[in-house]
C-alpha cells in the first residue's frame, strides 16, 4: 500500500473546530489523513503539542485559529501567530521540513475552506514523504 | 491508580454514521483495549433509550468513565454529560469522539473511514482516562452598580438599575450632569429640545432613591472581579477632597466623548478667522437665540463644512455618525431665523441612515440648502474675502457631483467637528480593564453580538465611549448594559463554569509572562507573594496562559496537558 | 481659477419653472435612463448641478437643455420629486430668454401677464391696423377677393414678407447670440469652417423630421411634435409663396385645397390633443404648464381656427363675415408670429435644430482635440 | 550499615569534567565522605580498572555516580555495567540527566563531526586526516576503540536510573545535601529529580519582574541591562523562566542570562519547545511580519533553548538526511 500521510490537526473551539462541523453538514469530502484534536482556543496550542504529535508518528500538524481580528477570545490566535515563527525555526533546526506543520486560519463559515485546506496540505505532507523521526529513532536504538 | 472501568459507545446516528463507519469494527477494536470494560453501538445514542443504555451500564458494571463516538461534541456533549450525572458520574468523566461531522459526513471509503473513526475514538479513550472530576463554583454576586458618566447614556443606565432595583452610585467628573447633551439646542431630527431631554433625567436621577450622584469625582480604583468589585471615589469640594469606597458588582462605563480640536485643521482657519466657528458654538448661538456673526451682523450666507476631523487620513478615518444630521438641523434652524439667508452644506458623503433622517435630508434639500460635495482627502480652504466681495469669506473647493473648481460665499462657516476619545480613556481602559481600539473607542466584548459587554466580566460600556453614536442609539446601549446587569443581579450569584485555568502556587516562579496575555485581566499579581493567581470567575479558559507558561504551573482544566497528549497517542495509535 | 457659487440664481429659475430641482441629491438616475444622455452631453444631472450651484456661465454655454425632448421618463424614475424634465423645460426657458438680446423674452417669462397684454396689446394694434388701412384706401367689406378687396392677398403678401424679415433677423440675432454663447466664446474649443460644413444638413434634417425624437421611449409626443412641425411648414409655405391661390373663389387649385386642409387639420389637431392634454396633465411633459405654454397653445388654436373659420365664410359667400374673422385671424396671427416667434416659446423651432447642429460641431471638435493629446503620447512611447 | 563503609563509583561518560570537579569542590567535605565510603572507581581522582567493576557482585557497590552523557560504546558499557553492580544510579549533572552539551550534537550528524573533528578543523595538523574506526588491524592484529554512537544519549536512555542531580555542574552545596541524604538513607521516590527545586528559576532571582511585552531582542552585549529587572522582560533571551531552579541563580545574578542548565521544571516535557511558547507570547505585536522581525531577534534559538537539553527533547535528534 502506499503511504498515506498522518495529520494531527489542532483546532479551535470556536472558529476552526466549528468550520470542520460545517464541512461536515454540508458533506464536503476531504482527505480523511487529519485527525483533529480540539482545542479551546488556537493561543492553547503550545509547541510542545506540536512536537509531541510529530514524535508520535504524524507526518504533518494542522494548527487552525480563528482569523486575526476574530478571536472568541479577541487575541487569542494573535499568540499562535507569534509561535508559528519560532517553532518552524526549531524545526527546521531539528532537521524536519517546516511544511510538515502549517498555520491557518479558518472561520466557523468557512467548512469550505477547511476542506481546501486539509486536501492541500494532506497533497503536500504525502510529497515530502513519511516522517523520518520514529524511523531514524528506532535506527538509532538499532546501532547500539 | 485504581483499576479505570471505561465504557465506549459508538454511535451509528441511524445511517448517518453506519453507513459510512463499520460501528461493529470500532466497537470490536476498543473493546480490546485495556480498561474497556464495555463497548457498544446503538442506533441514536443521544436519544433517550441510548441515554439510559449509559446510565444503566454505569450502574450496573461500575463504569467509571464514559466515550462516546457520535457527532460533534458541540452538538451532544451537554446531553452526554447530564447523562452520566444522572448516573452519578461526575459530568466531565465523558468524552465525544466526532466521528459524524468530521467523519462519515466527510469520507466515503468505509474502510478509510472507519480506519479513521477508530483512531479518533481512540483518542477519546486516551484522553478519558486521564480526565478529572470538575466541580462548578457560585460566586456572590453585589447588586450595586457603579456608573461611571453622568451623561444621557449613564444616566439613562442609572435609572433603568435603579428603577429595576439596584442602587447606583452615578460618578460624574464635571459639577452638572448632562454631558455634552446639555450643550446642545435642538435635536435632529424631530428638532426635539435637548435641554427638556436633559432637564427630564437630570431631576429624575436627582430625586431617585437608589441612585447615589456623585459629581466633581473620579473613580481613582476599582479592584475585584464581577460581582465583588470594590470602587475607591474621590470627589474634590472646592479646595477639599474627600474619598469614598463601595462595592459594587457590576460597572457601566459611559464616559462619552470630546470634541475635536478644530484648529488642528490648519486650512480651516479656526481661530484665526473670526466668523468659523465649531458646531458646539454655534449651538451656544442657537441656544441664546441669535445668529450672527462676530461683528454682530445677520450673516447673508452660512457654510457649514462636514466632517471636520472626522473620515480623514490625517486625523480620525471613522464617522462621527451625529454631525450630517447636526448639520441639517442648522441649515434648518438657520433658514427658520433667517429666511433670505443662504446655506451651503459642504459635506463628503451624507450618511443619513437612521430613522427619520432621510426625510429630514430631504426636507433640507426642500428648504434649498445647497448641497456640495468635496472628495475625503481634499479639504476645502477658507480665506478671507476682498472688498468687492458681497461676503466675508471665500471656502474653495473642488466640488465632486460638478467637477468644478468652486468657491462658495460665506459670512459664518460652521466646522462640524467630530467625536474623539477622551484624553482619559487609555485611564479610564486600564481602571476597568478593559482595551480600547486604535482610535481610543472602549472595545466591546462581541461587534455584532454582544456590542455593550466587554472582555471583562462585569465592565460594560455604553454609549459614546465605545463608538460614535447619535442619542438614540446611546439610549439603547445604555438601557441595554442595564438589562444586562439586572439580568445578572437577580440571582444573587453567578455559576462560574468548572473549566477554567488555575495556577500552582507551589509551582509558579512568578515569572509574570502570563499577566499580559490574559484578555480578560482574569490574571493578578500578587507582589507580596510573587505569584500570579487566576480569578476563576473572570477566567474564559481559553488557555493563552496555559500555554504560555514556561514553569508548567498553570492548568487548563479539561485541557490539560496530558489529557491532551493522550488524545495526541491516541489518534495516533 | 474657481468659479464663484450662486446660490441665487435658483430662486431666480422659479420663474421659469424650475422649482424642485433643489431636492435633486445627483444619484444620477435621470441621466441614466434618458435614452440622449451620453457623453459629452450628459443630463439632466449636470445641467441641475449648475443650476444649484449657480453656475450662470456654464448653463448659458450648455446646449443640453436644448437636446432634451421632456419624455419625462427622467422626473419618473427620479427618487427625490426634482422634476429634471421640468428643470430642462425651465432651462430652455431661462435660455431662451438669456440669447434674447432685447429683454423682451425675459419680460415675457417673467410675467406670463406682461406677454398677455403684450400680445393682446399687438392684437389690438394689428386690428386698428389693418381696419384703417382698409378703409383709407377704400376696401369693401364686402368683398372678400378682387381688386377692391377688403384686404387685397397682395398687399398682405408684401406685409407676410415683411413681417418675416423682421421677424428673422431677430430670430438671427438671438441664434448668432446662442453661437456665441456655446460655441464662439470658447477658446479652448478649435471649429474649423469646414466642421460647420460638414454638419450643416444636420438643420434640415432635424428640422422636418424631428428624427431625435423619435428615439423616445415614448412615441405619441413625437407624432403629435412632428404632425404639429409638418403642418405648420406646410401653413408656412402655403402662406409665403402661394397666398393668392388661397384667396379666390371656387378657382383656387385643389393642391393648395389639398393641403390647406392636411395643414389646418393638422394644427387644430395636434393643438386640441395638446390642450386637453396639459389640462388633464396627461403625461409628464404635460403636467407642468407654464403661463407662456398657455398663450401659446391658445395662440396657435386662435389662429388655425380662426384662419379655417374666415376661409370657410368666404366659401359659403358670407364674404363680409369673412373679412371681419379675417381680421381676427391676423390679430392671432401677428401676436403669435411676431412675439412667440423670437422671444417666447416658439423660438425653439430654430434653437432646438441648431443646438443639433452646434452639439455635433461641439462633439466633434472636442473628440478631434482629444485625438491630437492623445497621438504625440503614443509616438513619444519607447519602441520594445 | 554503618559498620559496613559505603561502596561507591564514580564515571565519566560524554562530559568536560567539570561534574567531577564539582564533587571535589566540596572541599573537606569530600574527607567526609571518604570517611564513609571506600570509592572504588573514580576515573578522574582515583586508580580502578573497569575489570576491578566487571569482578564485584551484583549489587555490591551501594551508589554510582555517573556524569556526562552516552556517547559511545564504552560510556554504555560502564553503564549497564554500573548499573548491574550498584544498588543506587544516579544521573550526575546535566549531561548524565539531559545529554547537556555533548547533546547539542544531536544537531548535527555523526558524519560531520567526524569530518569537523578530523579532517576539516584548522588546528589538524598531521598529514592523513584519518577518521578513527571502531576496528583496525594494525601489524595482522585486530585494535577496537569505542564506537561512537550515530548520537548522544541521556542516561536513562540507556539504563535504568534511580536519581537525578541536574547542573552544569550540580552545584557543591546540593551535591552535598544529596550524598548525605544518601548516606542518612533519607531517599526520595525513584526517579526524583534531587538537588534542585520544584520551581522555575525566576522564583528565586531576584530581579524585579513586570508584566512582560518585548518589542525587541537583545543579545546579552547588545544591551546594557538594568541589574535588578527581569532579563528577559528587557529582550535578552534568559532560560530561566523555562529552568528548575537550584543552581542559586548563578547566572541571572551576576547579569548573564540563564542558559538552562538545570533542564526544564517539574510538568514541562519539553523545555525548548516550552521557552519558546513563553518567549514568542510576550512578542508585542500583531502583525505577522513585525512578529517575524521581532523573532529574527533570537539567532539559533533552538540551540539556545536546548542547550543542555537537546537529547532529553522531545525530538531528542536532528532528521537532517
Amino acid at each position: 500500500m502506499s503511504y498515506e500521510p498522518k495529520i494531527v490537526g489542532f483546532l479551535c473551539n470556536w472558529c476552526s473546530y466549528t468550520g470542520a462541523d460545517l464541512a461536515g453538514t454540508s458533506r464536503v469530502h476531504y482527505a480523511p489523513n487529519i485527525r483533529i484534536i480540539r482545542v479551546m482556543c488556537s493561543a492553547r496550542i503550545d509547541p510542545t503539542f506540536v512536537l509531541k504529535a510529530l514524535r508520535e508518528g504524524a507526518d504533518g500538524v494542522l494548527i487552525c485559529g480563528c482569523h486575526p481580528g476574530d478571536c472568541h477570545y479577541s487575541e487569542g490566535n494573535y499568540k499562535m501567530m507569534r509561535r508559528y515563527p519560532l517553532l518552524k525555526k526549531m524545526l527546521t533546526d531539528f532537521g524536519i521540513e517546516p511544511a510538515r506543520v502549517r498555520l491557518e486560519w479558518v472561520s466557523a463559515s468557512e467548512g469550505q475552506r477547511f476542506a481546501e485546506v486539509v486536501n492541500d496540505m494532506t497533497q503536500r505532507v504525502r510529497e515530502l514523504g513519511p516522517s523520518p523521526i520514529q524511523q531514524t529513532l528506532a535506527q538509532d536504538m538499532a546501532e547500539r | 491508580m485504581e483499576e479505570q472501568r471505561i465504557g465506549v459507545y459508538v454511535c451509528q446516528c441511524g445511517t448517518n454514521i453506519a453507513k459510512v463507519v463499520n460501528c461493529e469494527e470500532v466497537v470490536r477494536a476498543l473493546s480490546e483495549q485495556p480498561g474497556v470494560v464495555v463497548a457498544k453501538t446503538y442506533k441514536y445514542m443521544c436519544s433517550n433509550p441510548g441515554q439510559e443504555m449509559i446510565i444503566a451500564d454505569i450502574q450496573e458494571h461500575g463504569l467509571d468513565r464514559i466515550v462516546v463516538a457520535a457527532c460533534s461534541p458541540r452538538m451532544h456533549e451537554p446531553t452526554f454529560r447530564k447523562a452520566i450525572q444522572t448516573a452519578g458520574l461526575n459530568p466531565y468523566f465523558v468524552e465525544m469522539a466526532n466521528i459524524r461531522e468530521q467523519c462519515s459526513w466527510v469520507h466515503d471509503d468505509p474502510q478509510v473511514a472507519t480506519d479513521k473513526a477508530r483512531a479518533l475514538t481512540f483518542g477519546a479513550l486516551h484522553r478519558v482516562a486521564k480526565h478529572e472530576p470538575l466541580e462548578r463554583m457560585s460566586v456572590e454576586m453585589c447588586p450595586d452598580v457603579l456608573v461611571i458618566g453622568g451623561g444621557v447614556c449613564g444616566m439613562t443606565a442609572a435609572l433603568e438599575l435603579a428603577d429595576g432595583g439596584n442602587h447606583v452610585y452615578l460618578v460624574e467628573r464635571e459639577g452638572t450632569l448632562g454631558g455634552n447633551v446639555a450643550r446642545v439646542d435642538l435635536t435632529a431630527p424631530y428638532l426635539d429640545s435637548a435641554r427638556d431631554l436633559i432637564t427630564a433625567l437630570v431631576t429624575r436621577v436627582e430625586e431617585h432613591k437608589r441612585i447615589d450622584v456623585l459629581v466633581h469625582s473620579q473613580v481613582s480604583s476599582l479592584e475585584g472581579f464581577v460581582g465583588n468589585f470594590t470602587a475607591t471615589v474621590e470627589t474634590i469640594w472646592g479646595d477639599g477632597a474627600s474619598v469614598s469606597q463601595f462595592r459594587v458588582g457590576n460597572v457601566v462605563v459611559a464616559t462619552g466623548y470630546k470634541e475635536f480640536d478644530a484648529s488642528r485643521v490648519v486650512h480651516y482657519g479656526y481661530g484665526k478667522l473670526p466668523n468659523v466657528i465649531t458646531s458646539f458654538e454655534f449651538e451656544k448661538m442657537l441656544r441664546a437665540g441669535r445668529i450672527q456673526t462676530k461683528e454682530g451682523k445677520i450673516p447673508q450666507y452660512v457654510a457649514i463644512i462636514h466632517c471636520v476631523g472626522s473620515r480623514s487620513k490625517e486625523f480620525h478615518t471613522y464617522c462621527s455618525r451625529v454631525c450630517c444630521m447636526t448639520a441639517l438641523k442648522y441649515a434648518h434652524e438657520v433658514k427658520s431665523a433667517i429666511p433670505n439667508c443662504y446655506v451651503s452644506d459642504v459635506y463628503i458623503d451624507m450618511h443619513a441612515f437612521g430613522k427619520g433622517h432621510e426625510d429630514f435630508y430631504k426636507r433640507g434639500s426642500e428648504a434649498k440648502t445647497l448641497f456640495l460635495m468635496y472628495a475625503k482627502n481634499d479639504h476645502p480652504v477658507i480665506r478671507k474675502a476682498g472688498p468687492g466681495d458681497d461676503c466675508e469669506m471665500l471656502i474653495e473647493v473642488n466640488e465632486k457631483l460638478s467637477g468644478e473648481q468652486i468657491e462658495i460665499p460665506a459670512d459664518l462657516v460652521i466646522l462640524m467637528v467630530g467625536m474623539e476619545a477622551r484624553e482619559d480613556s487609555d485611564a479610564v481602559a486600564r481602571l476597568v480593564n478593559i482595551s480600547r481600539d486604535k482610535d481610543g473607542w472602549f472595545i466591546e466584548s462581541h461587534p455584532k453580538l454582544d456590542p455593550v459587554a466587554t472582555t471583562t466580566d462585569g465592565i460594560y460600556i455604553a454609549g459614546v465611549c465605545a463608538a460614535p453614536k447619535d442619542i438614540p442609539d446611546t439610549v439603547a446601549q445604555a438601557r441595554a448594559a442595564a438589562g444586562r446587569i439586572l439580568a445578572k443581579t437577580i440571582r444573587g450569584s453567578i455559576e462560574i463554569d468548572a473549566v477554567f485555568a488555575e495556577i500552582d502556587e507551589d509551582k509558579c516562579s512568578g515569572c509574570r509572562v502570563c499577566n499580559a496575555l490574559c484578555p480578560y485581566s482574569a490574571i493578578t499579581y500578587d507582589a507580596s507573594k510573587k505569584k500570579s493567581t487566576v480569578i476563576s470567575a473572570v477566567c474564559k479558559a481559553c488557555g493563552a496562559c496555559v500555554a504560555a507558561c514556561p514553569s508548567g504551573a498553570i492548568k487548563a482544566r479539561h485541557f490539560t496537558d496530558s489529557q491532551i497528549f493522550a488524545q495526541i497517542e491516541g489518534v495516533l495509535t | 481659477m474657481a468659479i464663484r457659487v450662486n446660490p441665487k440664481l435658483i430662486d431666480e429659475l422659479e420663474v421659469y419653472g424650475a422649482e424642485d430641482v433643489q431636492n435633486c441629491y445627483h444619484c444620477g438616475n435621470c441621466s441614466a435612463v434618458c435614452p440622449f444622455s451620453k457623453e459629452p452631453y450628459i443630463f439632466p444631472r449636470r445641467p441641475m448641478r449648475y443650476l444649484q450651484m449657480g453656475l450662470e456661465d456654464k448653463l448659458k454655454g450648455s446646449l443640453e437643455p436644448w437636446l432634451c425632448y421632456y419624455c419625462g421618463q427622467c422626473s419618473e424614475e427620479c427618487p427625490r420629486g426634482a422634476e429634471p424634465g421640468e428643470t430642462m423645460m425651465s432651462l430652455r426657458r431661462w435660455l431662451t430668454s438669456k440669447y434674447d438680446f432685447t429683454g423682451i423674452s425675459r419680460a415675457f417669462y417673467k410675467s406670463g401677464k406682461v406677454e398677455l397684454f403684450t400680445v393682446i396689446g399687438a392684437a389690438l394694434l394689428t386690428a386698428l391696423g389693418f381696419v384703417l388701412w382698409a378703409v383709407l384706401r377704400g376696401g369693401d367689406i364686402n368683398s372678400y377677393d378682387g381688386p377692391n378687396a377688403f384686404l387685397p392677398a397682395a398687399s398682405i403678401h408684401i406685409f407676410d414678407w415683411a413681417l418675416a424679415g423682421v421677424l428673422l433677423a431677430l430670430l438671427l440675432t438671438n441664434c448668432g447670440r446662442m453661437w456665441w454663447f456655446t460655441l464662439g466664446r470658447d477658446k479652448q474649443l478649435r471649429t474649423p469652417f469646414w466642421l460647420y460644413l460638414k454638419k450643416l444638413y444636420l438643420l434640415p434634417l432635424h428640422f422636418v423630421t424631428q428624427k431625435r425624437f423619435a428615439t423616445c421611449e415614448r412615441k405619441r409626443p413625437w407624432a403629435v411634435h412632428l404632425a404639429l412641425v409638418v403642418s405648420y411648414l406646410i401653413m408656412l409655405v402655403l402662406i409665403m409663396f402661394f397666398l393668392d391661390l388661397m384667396w379666390s373663389g371656387p378657382e383656387i387649385d385643389w393642391r393648395v385645397h389639398v393641403f390647406g386642409y392636411i395643414a389646418t387639420v393638422g394644427l387644430l389637431g395636434t393643438t386640441i390633443f395638446a390642450l386637453r392634454a396639459r389640462l388633464k396633465k396627461a403625461e409628464p411633459l404635460y403636467a407642468h404648464s407654464h403661463e407662456t405654454d398657455w398663450i401659446f397653445l391658445i395662440l396657435l388654436i386662435f389662429a388655425a381656427f380662426t384662419g379655417i373659420l374666415q376661409h370657410i365664410l368666404h366659401r359659403v359667400g358670407f364674404d363680409a363675415a369673412a373679412n371681419v374673422t379675417y381680421i381676427v385671424h391676423l390679430m392671432g396671427v401677428v401676436p403669435m408670429l411676431g412675439l412667440e416667434v423670437p422671444f417666447s416659446k416658439w423660438s425653439h423651432l430654430a434653437y432646438r435644430p441648431l443646438a443639433m447642429y452646434f452639439s455635433a460641431i461641439r462633439a466633434e471638435a472636442k473628440e478631434r482635440a482629444e485625438k491630437e493629446a492623445v497621438e504625440p503620447t503614443l509616438a513619444a512611447q519607447p519602441v520594445a | 550499615m554503618a559498620d559496613k563503609k559505603l561502596q561507591i563509583a564514580l564515571y565519566w561518560g560524554a562530559a568536560c569534567g567539570g561534574c567531577d570537579v564539582a564533587v571535589l569542590d566540596t572541599n573537606e567535605f569530600i574527607l567526609d565522605v571518604a570517611a564513609v565510603a571506600d570509592i572504588r572507581l573514580w576515573p578522574i581522582a582515583a586508580d580502578g580498572k573497569y575489570k576491578d567493576i566487571e569482578a564485584m557482585a551484583d549489587g555490591e557497590l551501594d551508589l554510582a555516580i555517573f556524569n556526562g552523557g552516552v556517547r559511545n560504546s564504552e560510556n554504555e558499557h560502564i553503564a549497564h555495567l554500573l548499573r548491574q553492580k550498584s544498588k543506587l544510579l544516579v544521573a550526575f549533572g546535566s549531561c548524565a540527566y539531559m545529554g547537556g552539551i555533548p547533546g547539542l550534537a544531536n544537531l548535527t550528524s555523526r558524519e560531520k563531526i567526524l569530518e569537523t573533528a578530523y579532517r576539516r578543523n584548522p588546528s589538524i595538523e598531521w598529514g592523513n586526516r584519518v577518521v578513527p574506526q571502531p576496528e583496525t588491524k594494525l601489524n595482522g592484529k585486530e585494535l577496537e576503540i569505542p564506537k561512537f554512537y550515530r548520537r548522544v544519549y541521556k542516561l536513562d536512555q540507556v539504563v535504568d536510573v534511580d536519581y537525578y542531580i541536574p547542573g552544569c555542574p550540580p552545584q557543591p552545596d546540593r551535591v552535598r545535601e544529596t550524598l548525605l541524604a544518601i548516606v542518612k538513607g533519607e531517599l526520595p521516590p525513584k526517579g526524583s529529580v534531587v538537588g534542585a527545586f520544584d520551581h522555575a528559576l525566576c522564583e528565586d532571582c531576584p530581579r524585579t519582574k513586570n508584566e512582560k511585552k518585548v518589542k525587541k531582542f537583545y543579545r546579552p552585549w547588545e544591551i546594557k541591562a538594568d541589574p535588578d529587572t527581569c532579563l528577559l522582560e528587557q529582550g535578552v533571551l534568559c532560560c530561566g523562566v523555562a529552568t528548575r531552579s537550584g543552581c542559586g541563580v548563578r547566572c541571572p545574578t551576576s547579569g548573564i542570562p540563564c542558559r538552562g542548565c538545570y533542564g526544564p521544571p517539574p510538568g514541562v516535557t519539553d523545555q525548548g519547545a516550552k521557552l519558546a511558547s513563553a518567549v514568542a507570547s510576550i512578542v508585542d505585536s500583531k502583525d505577522p511580519n513585525e512578529i517575524e522581525e521581532i523573532l529574527a531577534g533570537l539567532p539559533d534559538f533552538t540551540s539556545f533553548a536546548y542547550r543542555y537539553g537537546v537529547a532529553a527533547s522531545l525530538l531528542q535528534r536532528s532528521y537532517r538526511q
